[in-house]
């Protein structure tokens, strides 16, 4: 179980987070403008990353909030957390 | 007891009080304080059990958790009886009932004994190169392998016992409450650090509690004496909580830890009632100390495995601290210092130590000149080549060995003996460092693993972390203690601590016996019956890795999980195959450290606790009307109503009928219900739903369908228009959890720029439904000053109102097809709503209807339900419900996928209607649709999704997807069964008043 | 063919103390060049690389695994075999893998206990029941033996589950299929390591795939800690670790690898004889051979390639477990672990070439691919060999994600455990 | 009349554990992002709007609790004619939302109030909680959002072993059980 640092709240048991999947996959502003390959791209390909991941959490039984987390797939530490919208603080 | 093997003085038994207890049904006596295993070998009894395939007799090894053999079946209840229990760890009680497990029909005499006999026959792994032949006889060898595999027996009736789960946050876990894990966990309690320390034990101390013993003394007093003053200081520690009987199971990332404590298996049976029998401690620990001592190894030498051959240390344990003498002519074989401790022990209680054999060169630390000095004869440089004695030992073969190790020299020399103590040297218990994902490096002078790199906050201590001497293990705990916890507690710096040193050091994994190794039976694994045979015939068949090692051969697979075993394994491995083992690695511990109890994992969350039950405002009054309930996610929902023992068909046509005749009422108070404020919510909904919202005018309801990204369908429900910026929402039942967390989503990182507030109210609003011709009759007799004219109160409108100063929201809208009115009120007086409501429909027979009924009603208006009707593949076009989708919006949710390849195709599954030809066959939701019967295999075209008798077009009636569906309508289709084929038409899917006429009446 | 196993192999070798078995595969150091190279040494790898020998007349074929061979999700998964899929796709591709599966030991010479005790499935809520029975018509029309249970029936096959009406969500029904089961997962990539390495493919050990060569569109080989090996044709059968190949040439899949975690229970005596599933409550159980309770628990929702799950996950297992058995409250936990799957949007395979001439992927069957094993490696080689996907597996490609076609198996309700 | 229900009826007393249901209590949900919005809340209710995370502010009559950046839960200190609450709700909806500053929602019955006395209640909540207490005991006017045995609550701490736990509805039959059962094992 994570200890996870909401930004909002604080450190919390992961229990009261649900994992969101890769981060910074924008939603494209003109969908219509899209080949289907541009589509299924934004729809479903993932990075998967073994390694540093940027990836969204929501504190839902918390105050609800999304953010980010950068987190390490190899072996879950988490590097850093940051508001949505704000830019990662790590590359 | 023929012989007395229990000496008198001593201190941890209270032999004043004796204890009865039966094994393999015959009764004998213990002591408080006695284990299952200690008053067993005060009984003299070693053979507890045998062998998992070879069925050999074994007897206990061990004293704590590594014990492999002495595993037997605890209890005679079939709910009661708890399989594999090491009789190492049961503490004595009134009444205990044990036996021996694997063996019939008695553990002395074993008919499965013959394995041992074809054990030529049966070496590692055999089973994949046999039973092949003839094929299908496999269901009848795997019928006896089954049989004759398994150890103990599985309750088979519901366990009685009560267990429980905590949540723990504390500064400082100390895990271990030994020598080390006591100072640690003094110098943080004394620097105001919250602090836990558990133990598995009964009590602290760990082996310290009885080392009295000259060649170990702090301070100038024996160390038990030390140590004993130490514990008594812990307890009155402010800061510090102890629990003993606590075994940590788990260590998981992010200091998450699961602790056992075990709380009456200790106490007589009468005392354990409506107590909790074990609580899972989840412990999340800012610091974690492990302090969990180390292991002794045994030695690998030929049938090494006979009951009477004990672990030295275990013997130590047996006369120091329970009393009982293990034997009364006892050898020891060793290849270090420890088995000299045990020596002077069995000395000082007077029993016979027939020698001690030692493999290594002579050797003078302090230790090995004290047991000279008491005349205990040592054969230096020497092995045992051979035991003997069937059902227990008898005599031991030693031989000198080569100087290079690898061969015996000179003569025999046999040596009576009724106990043989062994000592490999010893393994640090390294397990919950790498549970927690912590990396070993290995030392090659002793040949241990040892703690190196962890990523937690957390360090090793004492003997787990490689420190063997009592000196270093003092020193070296105090100052990584306060440098980890980074204070500067002084209480331990000025101890003085005389410790013997050991001096020399020798290992041999497979010591050789005169014998030819081939014909030799050197056991590893001693649950498992794997021999260092069986590892060299894995190596041989190529099986390199040692995980393959592991399960080619079963080694380190059974309840001990490889304990004693892993460590020789892994020697024999990296001998043979020329490796360092440093180099080969370890095989990876996993949790738990011993085995845990389902129950105890799971705690109270059984019975009524097993998952969350969610009522209705309205809930009471279904159960006193006798209603059926129906699980719709966590929600407890009244399915139909049965009077005068009806079954579920006889009361769904009853309401079905009563609501359309005249009137029926609904608790449809499950909905979601959020509620959405902001400037921008009319847009926030353009976005969300397929359909447009800007000019939906204040006062108005509309139906919306949500998709997923993917195109397909999601959620649908009434959305109302409050005011100019506000907004209610209802969702399905199913789906408000998500729909509104997925909102939340879009709004928190898609759409930040939009002035949008959601909040759920789906509990503050109980919300009665009626409908039927007479729902208008009704509804005006509760809110008499409510203008209910279609003109003041359209159809897909609302009202605010109140009833008896009750605020409340009325709806008309309509699921049913009839003239229906939804009743939002706070959840308080939802119920007396309800009843009022009933009470003014009386005239009217008004009908309570649960879901069935409501399912069978919106299906003969062909209304989809989704998760019903939709599965995650249809599109809102597939649904036949176009008009749902703006032409005019940009974007939606959704919209995109709808123009992929596939999702455009024409021919895609769609939503249709279904008329049996013969209008009183029910087709059978689920049922799957053909368009030819004699074709083999058969097109699959589509399935039936909801299927119903309507009671008011009285025939059957059916939703259905067809794949071309649209194109199909009147077209005749079969729905073949597993005995019958039915006849179907494809229809439109609106059975009843297509018009809507019914919605105005 | 090396020595042959059976009852008179083992009894002649009794006599020189098996001393004299030969090696099961050979430990070859990689040749400069092969005709294809599958990378994973699991069960499907090791399959794929048995039929391309055995079918299509390769035999320059070499299956580069990072570290032992099985040691991957073959070896941790809790070896539920069955066929009763909904879509005709997934029956389709399913049910080859059981024909296979029911010769597999004679055909292998190697016994991989493949046990046809029957798979159940339970129903617990409404919606359950409607789904189980839908997926029960296809199966029939189908040709799968699956058959439609009411709560008394499922009782009688398994009298230990309790099927009382009081508990929280109770027994509703459920589907069998008797040819189903389980098998001995070590022995099936065992087996076929045996059986490839017979056929001269060469296994290597301890080899990690640390780059693609690629020319234009082509592939060249592939770069290895133990050195470059050229080839025109790869395999990738790399299960949780495929989105990390696949980046190796700029490729993204449509996968998230997670963390799914099952443990065993200590060995007891025969006590339920058959595999119960459900899905509703979270619950698989069987007993294996060797007395074990084996029990898989779910995935967690977030990518992790630690090989750990969340304990909340296990938990929740053992508490439907305790639902459904109360009688097993007193087992023990013996020892539970995790493996990394890699799921698809629609919890369906990918087996597929790519629009990379000579690279193939076959991954993505999540938390169900054991049960593929044999049929999976049987249509991946024919999917290589041929350039060309076989019938079975055509609807398996990874333009699906593009078009919408998805086969949407978790859609239906039936997880693909 | 219309007749006033709630899920739970009773107080239970346990070894140094009393839980009883308040209700009815005025609760009403208040959102918004901006400055204006945090004034006009201070200004209407005679209360600072607690901006800090985990913290409340209280007078006389009202309490506020922080939930999250832009969300707060406004209730009643005693029990209340639901009438007021929604006296109080249209006051505070006509000066936020309609003047397009937030959103104000009526929530008293969305959320059931459970008080729980007495020294041992943090070991009541730790048998499913997975909070760390060990801070949030000794600061009066703390506040949490976390779950209790799988469901979602809202903890107040109103006093030392004094709290308010506000569960939804329709889990607090429920809730209510599970809390009577874990603690009779305290």
């Amino acid at each position: 179980m994570f200890l996870i640092n909401c930004p909002y709240c604080g450190e919390r048991d992961q229990s009261e987070f649900t994992a969101g999947g890769e981060a910074h996959i924008v939603r494209p502003k003109q969908p219509t403008e899209l080949s289907d390959d541009q589509w299924a791209e934004f729809l479903f390909m993932r990075k998967n990353i073994k390694g540093v991941q940027f990836e969204r959490w929501n504190h839902a039984h918390g105050c609800r909030k999304w953010f980010n987390i950068v987190r390490d797939t190899s072996n879950d530490k988490i590097h850093a957390i940051y508001k949505m919208g704000d830019k990662p603080p790590i590359k | 007891m023929s012989e007395n093997l229990r000496i008198t003085n001593n201190k941890f038994i209270d032999q004043t009080t004796r204890i009865s207890f039966k094994f393999d049904g015959k009764t004998l006596y213990g002591f408080k304080g006695d284990t299952l295993a200690s008053a067993l070998l005060a009984n003299n009894i070693h053979l507890v059990g045998r062998s998992f395939k070879y069925h050999r007799p074994r007897g206990i090894m061990a004293c704590g958790t590594e014990e492999p053999n002495a595993i037997v079946q605890v209890g005679k209840d079939s709910s009661m009886t708890e399989p594999n229990t090491r009789a190492t760890e049961i503490e004595l009680y009134e009444g205990l009932e044990a036996s021996s497990q694997n063996c019939w029909p008695s553990v002395n005499f074993d008919i499965g004994a013959v394995n041992n006999f074809f054990s030529p026959l049966i070496p590692a792994a055999f089973y994949y190169k046999t039973f092949m032949w003839p094929a299908n006889f496999w269901k009848l060898y795997e019928y006896f392998i089954r049989k004759s595999a398994g150890l103990g027996k599985s309750p088979t009736e519901p366990d009685k016992d009560i267990y429980d789960n905590r949540y723990l946050h504390c500064d400082v876990l100390v895990v271990g409450g030994g020598v080390s894990g006591i100072m640690a966990a003094k110098i943080a309690a004394k620097n105001n650090l919250n602090t836990l320390l558990i133990d598995d034990k009964n009590t602290l101390g760990g082996t310290t509690l009885f080392q009295q013993n000259e060649c170990f003394k702090i301070n100038n007093s024996y160390s038990n004496e030390w140590i004993k003053n130490e514990i008594k200081t812990l307890y009155s520690l402010k800061n510090l909580t102890i629990k003993t009987r606590t075994s940590l199971a788990a260590y998981h990332n992010y200091n998450y830890l699961l602790a056992r404590e075990n709380l009456t298996d200790h106490l007589d049976l009468k005392e354990r009632k409506n107590k909790i029998r074990q609580r899972l401690w989840k412990i999340r620990a800012k610091k974690v100390i492990i302090a969990t001592g180390a292991m002794e190894r045994p030695l690998v030498f030929n049938n090494n495995d006979r009951p009477g051959i004990i672990l030295s240390s275990s013997i130590k344990k047996y006369i120091d601290y329970y009393g009982v003498k293990c034997g009364q002519k006892i050898s020891l074989f060793t290849n270090n210092d420890s088995a000299y401790e045990t020596a002077i022990s069995l000395n000082n209680s007077g029993v016979v130590v027939n020698s001690v054999v030692d493999i290594r060169d002579k050797t003078n630390s302090l230790i090995v000149e004290q047991a000279e000095k008491l005349g205990i004869k040592i054969h230096w440089k020497s092995t045992v080549v051979n035991t003997n004695g069937y059902k227990k030992i008898n005599s031991i073969e030693i031989m000198k060995l080569s100087d290079d190790g690898t061969s015996v020299v000179e003569k025999k020399i046999k040596e009576e003996c009724d106990c043989l103590g062994i000592s490999g040297g010893w393994t640090p218990r390294v397990h919950l460092f790498t549970q927690s994902g912590g990396k070993l490096k290995y030392r090659e002078e002793d040949n241990v693993f040892l703690p190196e790199k962890s990523e937690l906050d957390q360090i090793s201590i004492g003997s787990c972390n490689g420190d063997f001497e009592l000196n270093e293990v003092i020193k070296n705990s105090v100052y990584s203690t306060n440098k980890f916890l980074n204070v500067n507690n002084k209480d331990y710096e000025n101890l003085e601590v005389t410790s013997s040193k050991e001096i020399d050091k020798k290992n041999i994994w497979l010591l050789p016996s005169d014998k030819p190794f081939k014909k030799t039976k050197s056991f590893l694994d001693f649950q498992n019956d794997s021999t260092a045979n069986d590892v060299k015939l894995a190596l041989r068949e190529g099986f390199k890795s040692i995980e393959h090692v592991k399960r080619y051969t079963t080694t380190g697979m059974a309840t001990d999980q490889g304990k004693l075993s892993n460590m020789h394994a892994l020697g024999i491995v990296a001998e043979t195959a020329g490796v360092k083992m440093g180099e080969l690695g370890t095989t990876t511990f996993r949790p738990p450290y011993t085995p845990l109890t389902f129950g105890a994992i799971v705690g109270r969350n059984v019975g009524e606790f097993f998952d969350i039950t969610r009522n209705t405002p309205i809930h009471e009054w279904h159960v006193e009307k006798k209603a059926e309930f129906e699980n719709v996610g966590q929600w407890k929902r009244a399915w139909y109503y049965p009077i005068n023992n009806e079954n579920m068909h006889e009361a769904v046509q009853r309401e079905s009928k009563a609501a359309r005749d005249s009137a029926g009422i609904l608790d449809a108070s499950t909905l979601g219900k959020i509620d959405i404020q902001g400037t921008d919510a009319s847009e926030f909904l353009n976005r969300v739903y397929t359909n447009a919202w800007s000019k939906l005018e204040i006062g108005k309801c509309r139906y919306g369908l949500m998709l997923n990204e993917d195109g397909m369908v999601y959620d649908d429900g009434v959305t109302t228009r409050l005011s100019e910026n506000h907004y209610l929402m209802t969702t399905t039942t199913g789906g408000a959890a998500n729909v509104l967390s997925k909102l939340e989503d879009y709004l928190q990182t898609e759409w930040p720029e939009l002035d949008v507030y959601l909040t759920s109210v789906t509990d503050h609003y109980g919300t009665v439904s009626i409908c039927g011709p007479n729902s208008k009759k009704i509804l005006s007799k509760i809110i008499p000053d409510l203008d209910l004219s279609d003109k003041e109160f359209p159809h897909m409108s609302f009202k605010n109102a109140f009833i008896n100063d009750i605020k409340c929201r009325v709806m008309r809208i309509s699921f049913t097809g009839e003239h229906s009115y939804e009743i939002n009120i706070q959840s308080s007086y939802a119920k007396s709503v309800w009843e009022k409501c009933f009470a003014a429909g009386k005239e009217f027979n008004i009908t309570p209807y649960g879901t069935e009924t409501m399912h069978l009603l919106r299906a003969e208006k062909g209304f989809i339900i989704a998760g019903q009707d939709t599965d995650g593949t249809m599109t809102p076009i597939d649904l036949q419900m176009d008009w749902i989708i703006s032409k005019k919006k940009y974007d939606f949710i959704g919209k995109r996928s709808l123009y992929r390849s596939d999702t455009v195709r024409e021919d895609r599954k769609q939503l249709v209607g279904l008329l049996t030809d013969d209008p009183n066959e029910i087709l059978e939701e689920g049922a799957q649709i053909v368009s030819e019967t004699n074709k083999q295999p058969i097109e699959m075209l589509g399935h039936v999704t909801s299927s119903y008798f309507s009671p008011n077009l009285n025939k059957s009636i059916a939703l259905a997807v067809v794949k071309n569906g649209k194109k199909l309508k009147g077209q005749k289709m079969f729905v073949p069964m597993k005995n019958k084929t039915i006849n179907v038409t494809i229809t439109d899917t609106v059975f009843l008043d297509k018009e809507n006429k019914r919605l105005n009446a | 063919m090396k020595n042959k196993y059976s009852i008179f192999s083992l009894i002649k070798n009794a006599f020189s103390y098996h001393e004299n078995w030969q090696r099961a595969w050979r430990d070859p150091e990689p040749k400069k060049e092969y005709d294809v190279i599958i990378i994973g040494g699991g069960g499907h790898g090791l399959a794929t690389a048995y039929y391309l020998a055995k079918k299509h007349n390769m035999s320059n074929i070499a299956v580069v695994e990072k570290g032992w061979i099985g040691g991957g999700n073959t070896g941790r998964n809790t070896t539920i075999i069955r066929s009763n899929y909904l879509w005709d796709a997934s029956a389709g591709l399913y049910d080859h893998a059981l024909k296979i599966w029911e010769s597999l030991s004679q055909e292998l010479n190697y016994n991989v206990m493949f046990s046809q005790r029957g798979v159940m499935n339970l129903a617990h809520n409404l919606q359950d029941v409607r789904d189980l029975k839908r997926r029960t018509h296809a199966n029939r029309l189908n040709g799968i033996d699956a058959v439609y249970l009411n709560t008394e029936e499922v009782k009688k096959f398994c009298p230990i589950i309790n099927t009382s009406p009081n508990i929280r969500y109770p027994v509703l029904g459920g589907t069998l299929q008797k040819r189903a089961g389980t098998a001995r997962h070590d022995a099936v990539a065992w087996g076929y390591a045996r059986g490839a390495d017979a056929m001269g493919v060469d296994i290597i050990q301890n080899c990690e795939v640390k780059g693609i060569k690629k020319n234009g569109d082509s592939i060249e080989g592939i770069e290895t800690t133990k050195g470059f090996i050229k080839t025109k044709k790869i395999g990738v059968v790399a299960a949780g670790h495929s989105s990390v190949i696949a980046s190796m040439v700029d490729l993204k899949l449509p996968l998230e690898s997670k963390p799914l975690q099952a443990l065993v229970s200590e060995p007891v005596k025969p006590i339920i004889d058959t595999v119960i599933m459900s899905n509703a409550v979270h619950a698989y159980i069987s007993q294996s051979d060797k007395g074990e309770l084996v029990i898989g628990a779910g995935t967690d929702a977030y990518v992790s390639y630690t090989q750990r799950g969340s304990h909340d996950v296990v938990e929740g297992t053992l508490k439907a477990i305790l639902e459904l058995y109360p009688i097993f409250s007193r087992m023990k936990m013996l020892r539970q672990w995790g493996g990394i799957v890699d799921i698809c949007p629609d919890a369906s395979p990918i087996i597929s070439k790519t629009h990379i001439k000579g690279l193939y992927f076959n991954c993505g069957w999540g938390t169900g691919g054991f049960k593929a094993t044999p049929g999976s490696g049987d249509l991946f080689a024919h999917t290589i060999a041929n350039d060309e996907p076989h019938k079975l597996n055509a609807d398996f490609n990874i333009n699906r994600f593009v078009s919408g076609d998805l086969v949407d198996e978790h859609g239906a309700a039936a997880v693909a455990h | 009349m219309l007749n006033f229900n709630t899920p739970i009826i009773d107080t239970k007393e346990y070894s140094e554990i009393k839980i009883s249901k308040a209700e009815p209590i005025l609760k009403i949900n208040l959102r918004g992002k901006n400055r204006d919005f945090i004034t006009k809340i201070g200004k209407e209710l005679s209360i600072i709007t607690p901006v800090d995370p985990n913290t409340s502010s209280s007078n006389e009559k009202l309490n506020l609790l922080w939930l999250s950046p832009d969300e707060w839960l406004l209730y009643s200190n005693d029990i209340v004619d639901l009438k007021d609450a929604n006296f109080l709700e249209d006051k505070l909806f006509n000066e936020i939302s309609k003047v397009k500053l937030g959103s104000v929602t009526n929530v008293s019955d969305h959320w059931i109030m459970i008080n729980l006395k007495g020294a041992k209640i943090f070991e009541l909540l730790s048998a499913g909680c997975p909070f760390n207490f060990n801070n949030f005991k000794n600061s009066k006017g703390a506040v949490t959002q976390t779950l209790l045995n799988h469901i979602d609550v809202i903890i107040h701490n109103k006093n030392i072993n004094d709290l308010n736990l506000f569960v939804r509805r329709s889990f607090s039959a429920h809730l209510w059980s599970w809390m009577n059962d874990s603690a009779k094992f305290i």
